[in-house]
């Protein structure tokens, strides 16, 4: 379960957010330029907000008043980019490895093969990443995110530069990640049929500009 | 191909010792300084970049001088030194090596520094967000971005190294097999009424072993960018 | 106001320097100095350098302008002599004796510094005094060899060389060294500034150069412990 | 504050003013020799990027007696500069910032160099398809990207210039007024029986003045890494 | 009218192309990482196809045989990439005149404000691309492109990260770029909904691999 009390800011932008977030799978929806992504990089450590607190699953990863703040790495959240943000100078593999070789064995919840076969992605496993197109590179960002089997996925529009053929693929995966693995997600999309595929719980976000 | 007299031997060995003991020695703490310069607020830091900077704006002779007072056997660090660990720096090859790695410091620094700079630090955040604590993110992500400087740095600082002269002769002197690196056994040449000859064959002992450090780390570089995806798009 | 340009040693900086504001005060004259080493200023000076009056701190150097026709003939004056001595820091000496059957390498511990031995005019004349007393083989591997006489002045004064080998006008402006020995003047090869007028220099700079060999001249010389050789 | 005499005041000018010329001529060869060791392919690569660096690896005085042989009045080149512009390089200001060049040209080439291969050339072929000719391209997207490497560049060629000694003193000589840049004024002292205290304080004149450019540059490259958001996502 | 008879190869990937394109809008359609943005770099001049030729309008712009390839800057072919590629140092504003400022006053089809009021992004014209969220990008590098006024408009998934509201109203003007101002379009997405309203050829691409 996670708890959102928080107030994002960024030069004018404000976006404050109070939330309880129970089911498994949550969507997240708005216009662009709300802030669905600040919401994403807050919840990951990555944006520190203004004020308010984070707590998910009883553990606080944010309290502006009790000055805790922990470090991305502290919270094992995964977040997948909207731009991907794939490491230039390692190839496919190493990149999806990258969070999943941290793991313990038994924090392992998934096969690389098993991943990578149904994003399809296997024959790309020695290409960096400048040599891929791009809904390839959403795809092993995709990979990279759920290989590091988070307690918490954090997806900003994963599937927005793929195929429907994919699309068809890949959502039916990530329900199974939802009822087998159990691992609870934000959905970022503005495809409100995909969010629909998954859940009927959603945020619609909207945000004020200081003035 | 001419064949070198044993004091040109020496001087060769030698040079080339002194340059690649103050690249390897002087890589790592380049390489924290750069990181703490392009990644860290603190204070002092302007005096830390003005110190790491000095050798550079000063006549070399100057830094050469202050080691002497600093390193010296006689000198407050020195003595220390001596006292403690048994070492010293006074006329000997390792104070050649003290001398250029002083000189050539605020050159790797610079490179390095640059490229860090240049990393992005979104994908540093990204490595964070699959679990990648501090040193993780340093080994991983910022130090292979940034190899290009670094290779640079350690190209600049090795060229340097090899070009050193004025600190070097003023910290541990001219000694034949210890501390005779080419530029001093060119300077003493050269200063011969009839040491051209003499000198040109050092000189040309000096370019080849600078045109293969060249070449050699343009060799890596041109494999690291095509790795790293710099060059163009394929 | 006319220029003359001086090339001198840069051994000779202090007097020359305290000579030329002298002369300035007293005569319409800009004398414009370079003081470095005499190979550089020689093969400045073979290159073309506007010098008129060069100061040489040996013979060689000298030599080899006037072999290349670049000195005004006859204008070569050998005005100033030096001496070799022995030094230790101030409160390390040890007492030698400058004679052959004397063991200097035994009679201390570290190293003996001198200017470079094939370059510096003070490394040349020491080298030859060490040969000339049989001590050269025994002390050349603790030899350590500066780029001119200052450097191997500091390394005594500091206490990092034991001994040292300079000119007696260094030795008489620090009052960090002792000086333990002096050579004997025959043991090397007579220590001599040569001065001369380069070729084509003008009649003002003439004018200078005597003034150079006067007596209001050669007492600053002394003053900074040269030996003025009379002619 | 300490009031300067005027042999200092001279010395303190000549060596801004030889190191500023330095840096500003030599930064427009810099960029151009870096960008075409950067992104061009040609024969003789090699061979140019190991004359750049030359000066780097030999010590300064024979860099500074190849200028004499080839720069002096009775040099191939100085005599033809000088029949046929009226230039002269001799033994002048201008023959300081030459020696100067020389020997900081590989620092500010490589620092630039290595900022021109760190640039995305994804963006320049972004700016191809929106009409930009090879020039635009260079001057709204390369260079502009690679300024924090340009300013490196800069910085360390005037730092080289300030430090400059061996190469000055054998091509131009030492002197005062015209060529006795801060080092040259120090070696001077240095070489008068109470030189030290004079030494010190030319030594913190010329500390002052590094200390000054190295600041200035860092205030230009804070704003210009912030403008260019290389500094963390805000 | 464009003619295309060329063959890309990128690696091991091999798509060769023959197609005649006589209507102002078509639609590319395509798996992911089946060669949809290679084709658009290879008619923007910045990938040289293997062989073959390019001709637009009867103008040669790449002929293998005559080597022939006209510089990207000489075709006038504006290209929003898949991945904006917005300049990094440049304001929003900047990026936006960067073509623009370089037409002189009669290939100027399009005012600056009317686009940016249409694409809702004039309040961003300070900032910094790094300063933006995906879909705002993505709006910038489309008004980038839109007033080179270029003679051929590429357009890479333009509206793959915006909302349907801003979707609604970029289309329509899309459609107006095409009917009053006559700009020829290739249109690469994989919503089929957004390549229907706009016209009703479409290239299906199928990849081929080297073995
Ligand atoms: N530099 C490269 N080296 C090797 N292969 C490459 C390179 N760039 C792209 N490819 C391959 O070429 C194929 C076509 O890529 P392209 O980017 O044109 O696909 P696309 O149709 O635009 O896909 P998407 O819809 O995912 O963006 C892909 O299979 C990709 O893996
Ligand atoms: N560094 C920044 N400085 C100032 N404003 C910023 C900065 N980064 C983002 N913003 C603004 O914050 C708001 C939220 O951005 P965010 O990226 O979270 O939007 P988003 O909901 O993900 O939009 P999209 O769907 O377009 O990706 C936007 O209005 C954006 O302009
Ligand atoms: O002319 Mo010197 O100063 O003794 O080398
Ligand atoms: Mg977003
Ligand atoms: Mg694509």
């Amino acid at each position: 379960m996670l708890e959102l009390d928080i107030v994002i800011q960024r030069g004018d932008f404000v976006l404050p957010i109070q939330a309880q977030l129970n089911s498994t799978v949550t969507g997240i929806f708005g216009a662009s330029g709300c802030g669905k992504s600040s919401l994403l990089s807050a919840i990951a450590g990555l944006l520190r907000p203004q004020q308010g607190q984070i707590i998910l699953d009883g553990q606080t990863l944010f309290d502006s008043r009790k000055k805790i703040n922990l470090a991305p790495q502290q919270r094992h959240i995964g977040l997948m980019f909207q731009d991907g943000q794939l490491f230039p100078h390692l190839s496919v593999k190493d990149n999806l490895l990258y969070g999943y070789q941290r793991l313990s064995r038994s924090e392992q919840h998934f096969h690389l093969a098993e991943i990578c076969q149904l994003l399809e992605i296997s024959h790309l496993f020695s290409r960096l990443p400048r040599q891929l197109s791009g809904g390839e590179k959403q795809r092993v960002a995709l990979g990279r995110a759920v290989l590091y089997s988070p307690r918490l996925l954090l997806l900003d529009e994963p599937l927005s530069s793929l195929d429907e053929t994919r699309k068809a693929q890949i959502l039916p995966f990530l329900a199974r990640v939802r009822d087998e693995v159990k691992i609870p997600m934000l959905y970022v999309s503005h495809a409100l049929s995909e969010i629909d595929y998954l859940t009927k719980d959603i945020i619609y976000l909207n945000s004020q500009t200081k003035d | 191909m001419m064949y070198l007299s044993p004091e040109e031997w020496s001087a060769l060995k030698l040079s080339f010792k002194v340059a690649s003991f103050c690249t390897l020695v002087g890589i790592v703490p380049a390489i924290a300084l750069a990181w703490l310069l392009a990644r860290k607020q603190f204070w002092g830091k302007a005096l830390l970049d003005a110190t790491i900077h000095l050798p550079m704006v000063l006549p070399p002779v100057v830094p050469g001088y202050l080691l002497l007072l600093a390193f010296g056997h006689n000198g407050v660090i020195g003595h220390w030194l001596f006292n403690t660990f048994g070492w010293s720096f006074a006329f000997n090859w390792k104070g050649a090596v003290l001398a250029s790695l002083v000189m050539s410091l605020p050159l790797m620094v610079q490179s390095i520094r640059l490229a860090i700079q240049l990393v992005d630090t979104r994908l540093e955040d990204a490595a964070r967000t699959l679990g990648a604590n501090n040193w993780s993110v340093l080994f991983s992500i910022t130090l292979p971005l940034a190899l290009p400087g670094i290779l640079v740095g350690a190209l600049l600082g090795f060229s340097r190294s090899l070009g050193e002269f004025g600190a070097t002769i003023t910290f541990v002197g001219n000694i034949a097999d210890e501390t005779r690196t080419l530029p001093l056994a060119i300077y003493s040449v050269i200063h011969q009424p009839d040491g051209e000859a003499m000198a040109t064959r050092l000189i040309i002992i000096s370019l080849l072993l600078a045109f293969a450090a060249l070449l050699l780390s343009n060799y890596w570089s041109q494999r690291m960018q095509q790795r790293l995806g710099y060059q163009s798009h394929a | 106001t006319e220029q003359i340009t001086l090339y001198a040693a840069a051994s000779l900086t202090n007097a020359l320097t305290e000579i030329t504001k002298h002369y300035q005060t007293n005569h319409d004259v800009v004398i414009k100095t370079s003081f470095a080493g005499s190979s550089t200023l020689a093969k400045q000076i073979e290159a073309g350098a506007p010098a008129q009056v060069f100061a040489s701190a040996d013979v060689q150097w000298m030599d080899y302008l006037q072999k290349r026709n670049k000195l005004q003939s006859n204008s070569r004056k050998e005005l100033l002599g030096n001496s070799l001595v022995l030094i230790t820091p101030k409160n390390k000496t040890i007492s030698v004796n400058m004679d052959k059957s004397f063991d200097l390498a035994n009679a201390f511990t570290g190293k003996i510094c001198t200017g470079d031995t094939a370059s510096v005019p003070v490394g040349i004349y020491a080298k030859q005094a060490l040969q000339n007393l049989g001590w050269w083989r025994n002390l050349e591997k603790r030899l350590v060899a500066t780029e001119d006489v200052r450097t191997a002045l500091a390394f005594v004064e500091r206490g990092e060389c034991a001994l040292g080998i300079v000119y007696e006008t260094d030795a008489k402006i620090s009052d960090k060294v002792t000086i333990v020995g002096r050579f004997a003047s025959q043991s090397h090869q007579k220590i001599v500034y040569p001065f001369a007028l380069v070729a084509g220099a003008s009649a003002t700079s003439a004018e200078f150069f005597h003034y150079l060999q006067s007596d209001t001249a050669q007492a600053v010389f002394s003053k900074y412990g040269f030996v003025v050789l009379k002619p």
